[in-house]
């Protein structure tokens, strides 16, 4: 296989492939989940759960005080790397083409270099992260492969798009498809692997919040 | 001409004086990429050098590849650059024809077998050689009978380096490319569709100056082929800065904005289209408010959509997407299914938990 | 079959495993800031007490049940089924080391909602037959007798009368169409008997109707501490039965967390039905009858005060802004603590830890949170709502050598009433 | 390939604007070092200018900043060379053309005279040969 044969697979049928098993993973996930059901509560409510629920969507994306004085690197490192991610993936012109054929829909993008800074700053929060991931003793203890595979598959299209950008090592069509194989091993493996957390998350959020609004508490 | 006279000898013959020789070196040194310290050195090697022999093979080409080299700047500078060379054989450019002709490239063969250089032009058929032959001979039996002798190969073109056009699918004469059927001598590849002329003649040049050069990954000079058009392209600061043309007739086609959204393929493409440019410097694809098409890069003519983005996938996603959705959500419900059938059978399998039975029985 | 057993607990792990349990489960990414939300973490350093990690046996059975990749990786042996080994390692973790407080998921940044899972994995630690000794003793004595610490009708008849005597006060027991029904809890009974008498005067003045039922007077309910949803269904099932005999209009929780818990919130779903008479806690009647202007105050208490919010009632149960409301009416000097409501850190003995003898040191130790923020504040009293909570930091204050009283809100206002 | 995938397009050639490629201001800073070190070391030095990427429009920026200076010489060999010494004495600017007058090659040198401007042993020889020839076949005549 040639280079080009190469960009044009992971450009062509890779990308469907992955796209697909993402779309069709998370589905299935949302599913697995959902249909285990709730029972109703019957106690009488003293709030709105669905107002609960909403609210926690939002609220919960800024910690509270004493949180943010314990776990500050926490916090911070987990601020950076993913607006970070954000920046970089929605934000670059080349991704919101894709995001366009692939929905229709378009947005401005930011310029070029500063996506490149960006993503390094990302990259050196990740690495900061990785770094607490194993010398924290809380962390060290949670953690197992699947955390490092997310990691791992999370940082790699950083890493092979910032040596794309800058050609660094390979070819400019190589490091292109690398760049673009990375993120779909990201996609393949994101419904099956703790990266779903971007989408269960807003679950799990809604059923905190629905449990606690419905006791009137803000949670 | 007599081929034992060193270069230096014959111009001096010709009347070209020395002065001209090193504008001759300098203009050289500049197309080869070389840095300006060089230029002494490249006069004195073309001084002492005795001129090869050539023989120029085309195969499944268009021309395009000579048009291109008899387009090598001035007229005098393509003298030159042919006056250091003894083309033996170019059957488009040489007076003798029929048996003749091939008589001459034997008779070259013979007289500087393992010392002479081969160009080749155009792809080879490798499904079946009658698609393309000359003088009864078929492109495939010429050019390896040829390259056996040769010092080195050079493939001129798209075509004769990685296959070209047609080899573009469906590759109907099953064509290869020159490095694909002779893997015994160092081939230079010199693609382009075609090759910038001063590239071509650089590249020549440079192999009789310094010997075979510095190649990349695809076999091509590093001098040359070291360097994207995007990253040398001097639109480059608005790619940068997130400007980019939408189409080729609105505001940022006419501020001369990046082409990327407009399939350029300046990224992948390596070249020195950006900085030695065409026709004498004058200008080059994208300043002519064109996308790259990624001419010298392998298959160039099957890298998907000339005018669709680089980075956007080839095949229609928003359909897979869709689909995915509806195989999801029938997998998902009958998993759901079963795992609330599994739960429903853990609450029927509930035995009422009482205060005896708080403690294992051990 | 009768007795605990590993098929029986791990069943029960099945059956409790939700939609919310399996969203909590595949969103939480190891950060571990729920570790920095636990009291028992933070005044140890001890990773093991990251609540999340208290909660492993539980993800793996939903892992392993309730997910496709799970099931595959157990049927082709890449992961190890649940043991009831890992059941008896994760006990103390379990039931010594939370006190349901709730505050990992106030914190939680992806929203898991921990404490619930918890109460939840208990479930199935209790039907294994993994509950700490102390625990199934208080559970056993509060269906036999009818109260975790074996207090029985005539102790508290006895307490009625004394307070009866010393207040001049009337306590109706087992009046029918009484507005509202009280409950006890028995550390109440046994240590705090002035509540009754506060209730006594306050409903008095306020012109409440009330009852406490011989049938069911107490509050807590050590089935949910425990995990046994049977056994707290039970226990409920008395104080509705009594309260549907007593036709009252409503049943008000005690100055106790978990029996507010137990009696609001999970009681209708214990039995299975909604109620047809309202659940207050005693704060939230009070606060009721101070908005009506039916407290009327001789005076205001002069000393510096503090509220601690018992976890069950202000985090877990809502009932936030009426304890403030009343210290506000009562106290002139009310301040908070350095974190407060629904953020308030938990005394250390919910949950069943203080019905749990071998907890008695790691509790103490993780005491050491409520010190710090009470040394912030240097205050001269405590004000809480939770006999629990009280007996616990009186208790720790003792330990840290801290001279600080500990007062019941309930009372505070009994004592500042503006009697004839 | 179709013209289906292409974005319409008159394509009426604007001529592109000149976005700056930045290069400018450090060759100049270039020229100033090179200037710098000849005074000290007597080190010559050769800018290549089409090794450099500049937008349309830069370059003859950059000779309009160098300007001209005192000498200006015109040379013929294979086509006309312009060299220019620039208003910074020891800057020179050199132009090579083909015979078509199409530029083929430029340069900025820092020296005192360019090299090739100088006259070449080979061609001095050549030339004395030519004189030599001339006179002795005068001679003959004669």
């Amino acid at each position: 296989m040639t280079e080009t044969e190469f960009l044009l697979w992971v450009r062509g049928p890779a990308f469907s492939i992955a796209t697909f098993i993402m779309c069709a993973g998370l589905v299935i996930r949302f599913l697995e989940i959902f249909l285990l059901g709730r029972k109703a509560d019957l106690a009488e409510a003293r709030g709105s759960a669905a107002a609960g629920g909403f609210r926690t969507l939002f609220r919960r994306s800024v910690p509270d005080a004493g949180s943010f004085e314990r776990s500050g690197f926490t916090i911070v490192s987990g601020y950076i790397f993913h607006i970070g991610l954000f920046i970089v993936i929605f934000l670059f012109v080349p991704h919101i083409l894709v995001f366009e054929a692939v929905s229709g829909l378009s947005w401005p993008g930011l310029p070029s270099n500063i996506i490149d800074a960006t993503n390094v700053v990302t990259m050196i929060a990740l690495l900061a992260v990785l770094v607490h991931r194993i010398k924290d003793p809380v962390m060290r203890l949670l953690s197992e492969f699947n955390d490092y595979l997310v990691w791992f598959v999370t940082f790699l299209p950083l890493l092979t798009g910032y040596l794309a950008f800058h050609r660094i090592g390979l070819s400019g069509a190589m490091l292109i498809a690398l760049h673009i194989l990375s993120v779909e091993i990201l996609m393949i493996l994101f419904p099956f692997t703790k990266l779903s957390h971007a989408f269960t998350l807003w679950m799990a959020r809604w059923y905190n919040g629905a449990i606690a609004g419905y006791k009137g508490v803000q949670s | 001409m007599s081929k034992d006279k060193t270069l230096g000898e014959t111009l001096r013959e010709r009347g070209i004086s020395r002065r001209s020789f090193l504008k001759f070196c300098a203009t050289t040194a500049s197309m080869m990429a070389l840095p300006p310290a060089m230029i002494p050195v490249i006069a004195s090697t073309l001084d002492k050098l005795r001129r090869p022999s050539v023989i120029w093979l085309s195969f499944q080409e268009c021309t395009g590849c000579t048009e291109s080299i008899t387009r090598s700047n001035s007229a005098t500078i393509e003298d030159l650059i042919f006056d250091t060379i003894s083309l033996d054989y170019h059957h488009t450019l040489q007076a003798a024809s029929g048996s003749a002709a091939e008589h001459a490239r034997e008779e070259a063969m013979q007289e500087n077998h393992g010392n002479y250089i081969l160009v080749v032009d155009g792809s080879i058929p490798g499904e079946n050689n009658g698609y393309s032959t000359i003088a009864g001979i078929s492109n495939k039996d010429m050019l390896l009978e040829v390259a056996a002798g040769a010092a080195a190969i050079v493939a001129v073109g798209s075509c004769a380096a990685f296959g070209g056009i047609p080899k573009a699918d469906p590759n109907p004469t099953g064509a290869v490319s020159v490095s694909d059927l002779v893997k015994d001598k160092p081939i230079v590849n010199v693609p382009g569709c075609p090759p910038i002329p001063a590239v071509i003649t650089g590249v020549l040049v440079q192999f009789l100056t310094f010997g075979l050069p510095e190649l990349d990954h695809l076999g091509r000079p590093a001098a040359f082929y070291g360097k994207s058009i995007h990253d040398r392209c001097y639109r480059r600061p608005f790619y940068d800065k997130g400007l980019f043309a939408d189409s080729f007739d609105d505001e940022g086609a006419k501020k001369g904005w990046c082409l990327f959204k407009l399939g350029c393929k300046g990224p992948t493409t390596y070249n020195a289209c950006a900085t030695t440019k065409w026709n004498d410097g004058t200008s080059f694809p994208i300043e002519a408010g064109h996308p790259c098409l990624g001419c010298s890069e392998p298959d160039f003519w099957d890298a998907g959509s000339f005018y669709k983005a680089l980075s956007i996938p080839t095949e229609a996603i928003g359909k897979t997407a869709v689909y995915a959705g509806a195989a999801g959500l029938i997998a998902g419900a009958a998993l759901g299914a079963s795992l609330r059938a599994r739960k429903q059978s853990a609450v029927k399998d509930h035995e009422r938990v009482t205060i005896d039975d708080l403690d294992q029985e051990s | 079959m009768s007795g605990a057993s590993f098929q029986r607990g791990y069943n029960a792990l099945k059956e409790v495993i939700d939609a919310p349990i399996a969203a909590f489960f595949s969103s939480c990414v190891h950060c571990g800031m729920c570790a920095e939300a636990c009291l028992f973490f933070t005044e140890t350093r001890d990773p093991k007490y990251t609540p999340i990690h208290k909660l492993e046996p539980l993800r793996k059975v939903w892992k392993q049940e309730y997910t496709f990749w799970g099931k595959l990786g157990r049927a082709v042996g890449l992961s190890r089924p649940l043991t009831d080994q890992d059941l008896a390692d994760w006990e103390s973790l379990v039931y010594d080391s939370c006190t349901l407080c709730g505050r990992c998921s106030m914190v939680c940044p992806v929203g898991n909602d921990i404490t619930y899972m918890i109460r939840n994995m208990r479930e199935g630690m209790a039907a294994a037959g993994h509950a700490p000794k102390g625990l199934i003793g208080a559970t056993r004595r509060a269906v036999t007798i009818g109260s975790p610490m074996g207090v029985k009708l005539p102790a508290l008849q006895a307490q009625i009368r004394h307070t009866e005597k010393d207040f001049g006060v009337k306590v109706p027991v087992d009046v029918e169409g009484a507005e509202y029904l009280c409950l006890l809890s028995s550390m109440e009974i046994m240590n705090f008997p002035e509540y009754i008498g506060s209730l006594a005067r306050i409903f008095r003045q306020a012109n409440v109707t009330w009852t406490l039922s011989s049938e069911a007077f107490e509050a807590t309910n050590s089935g949910i501490q425990i995990g046994v949803s049977d056994i707290a269904a039970e226990l409920v099932q008395r104080i509705v039965d009594a309260a549907e005999a007593l036709k009252v209009k409503a049943v008000i929780s005690p100055e106790c967390g978990h029996a507010y818990m137990a009696i609001r919130w999970d009681g209708p779903n214990l039995v299975g039905k909604p109620f047809n008479f309202k659940v207050q806690h005693i704060l939230e009647v009070l606060d009721e009858l101070r908005s009506q202007g039916r407290l009327k105050m001789k005076d205001k208490e002069a000393q510096k005060l503090t509220y601690h919010d018992p976890c069950q009632i202000s985090r877990r149960g809502g009932v936030i802004d009426q304890p403030r409301n009343l210290l506000n009416m009562v106290a002139d000097n009310f301040v908070e603590m350095p974190e407060t409501g629904k953020m308030n850190w938990c005394c250390g003995a919910g949950g069943g830890v203080s019905s749990n003898e071998r907890a008695d040191d790691l509790r103490l130790k993780a005491f050491a949170r409520k010190k710090a923020q009470l040394d912030a504040i240097n205050v001269d009293a405590v004000v809480s709502a939770c006999s629990n909570c009280r007996i616990h930091l009186e208790e720790g204050l003792e330990e840290y050598h801290m001279e600080l009283p500990l007062l019941s809100l309930t009372e505070t206002i009994a004592e500042h009433l503006a009697e004839e | 390939m179709t013209a289906d995938g292409m974005p319409a397009s008159d394509f009426a050639a604007s001529p592109p604007c000149a976005p700056p490629t930045g290069n400018l201001i450090p060759l100049l800073h270039e020229i100033r070092h090179a200037l710098t070190r000849w005074l000290e070391q007597g080190e010559e030095h050769v800018i290549d200018l089409r090794s450099i990427p500049l937008a349309p429009g830069e370059e003859d920026r950059l000779i309009e900043q160098l300007g001209a200076g005192e000498v200006n010489a015109r040379l013929s060999i294979l086509g006309p060379s312009d060299i220019i010494e620039t208003r910074y004495p020891g800057a020179w600017l050199i132009t090579h053309y083909n015979e078509n007058e199409s530029i083929t090659g430029r340069f900025i040198e820092v020296c005192e005279v360019p090299g090739i401007l100088k006259s070449q042993a080979d061609d001095i020889r050549a030339g004395l040969e030519r004189l030599e020839d001339q006179l002795s076949n005068v001679e003959t005549t004669a």
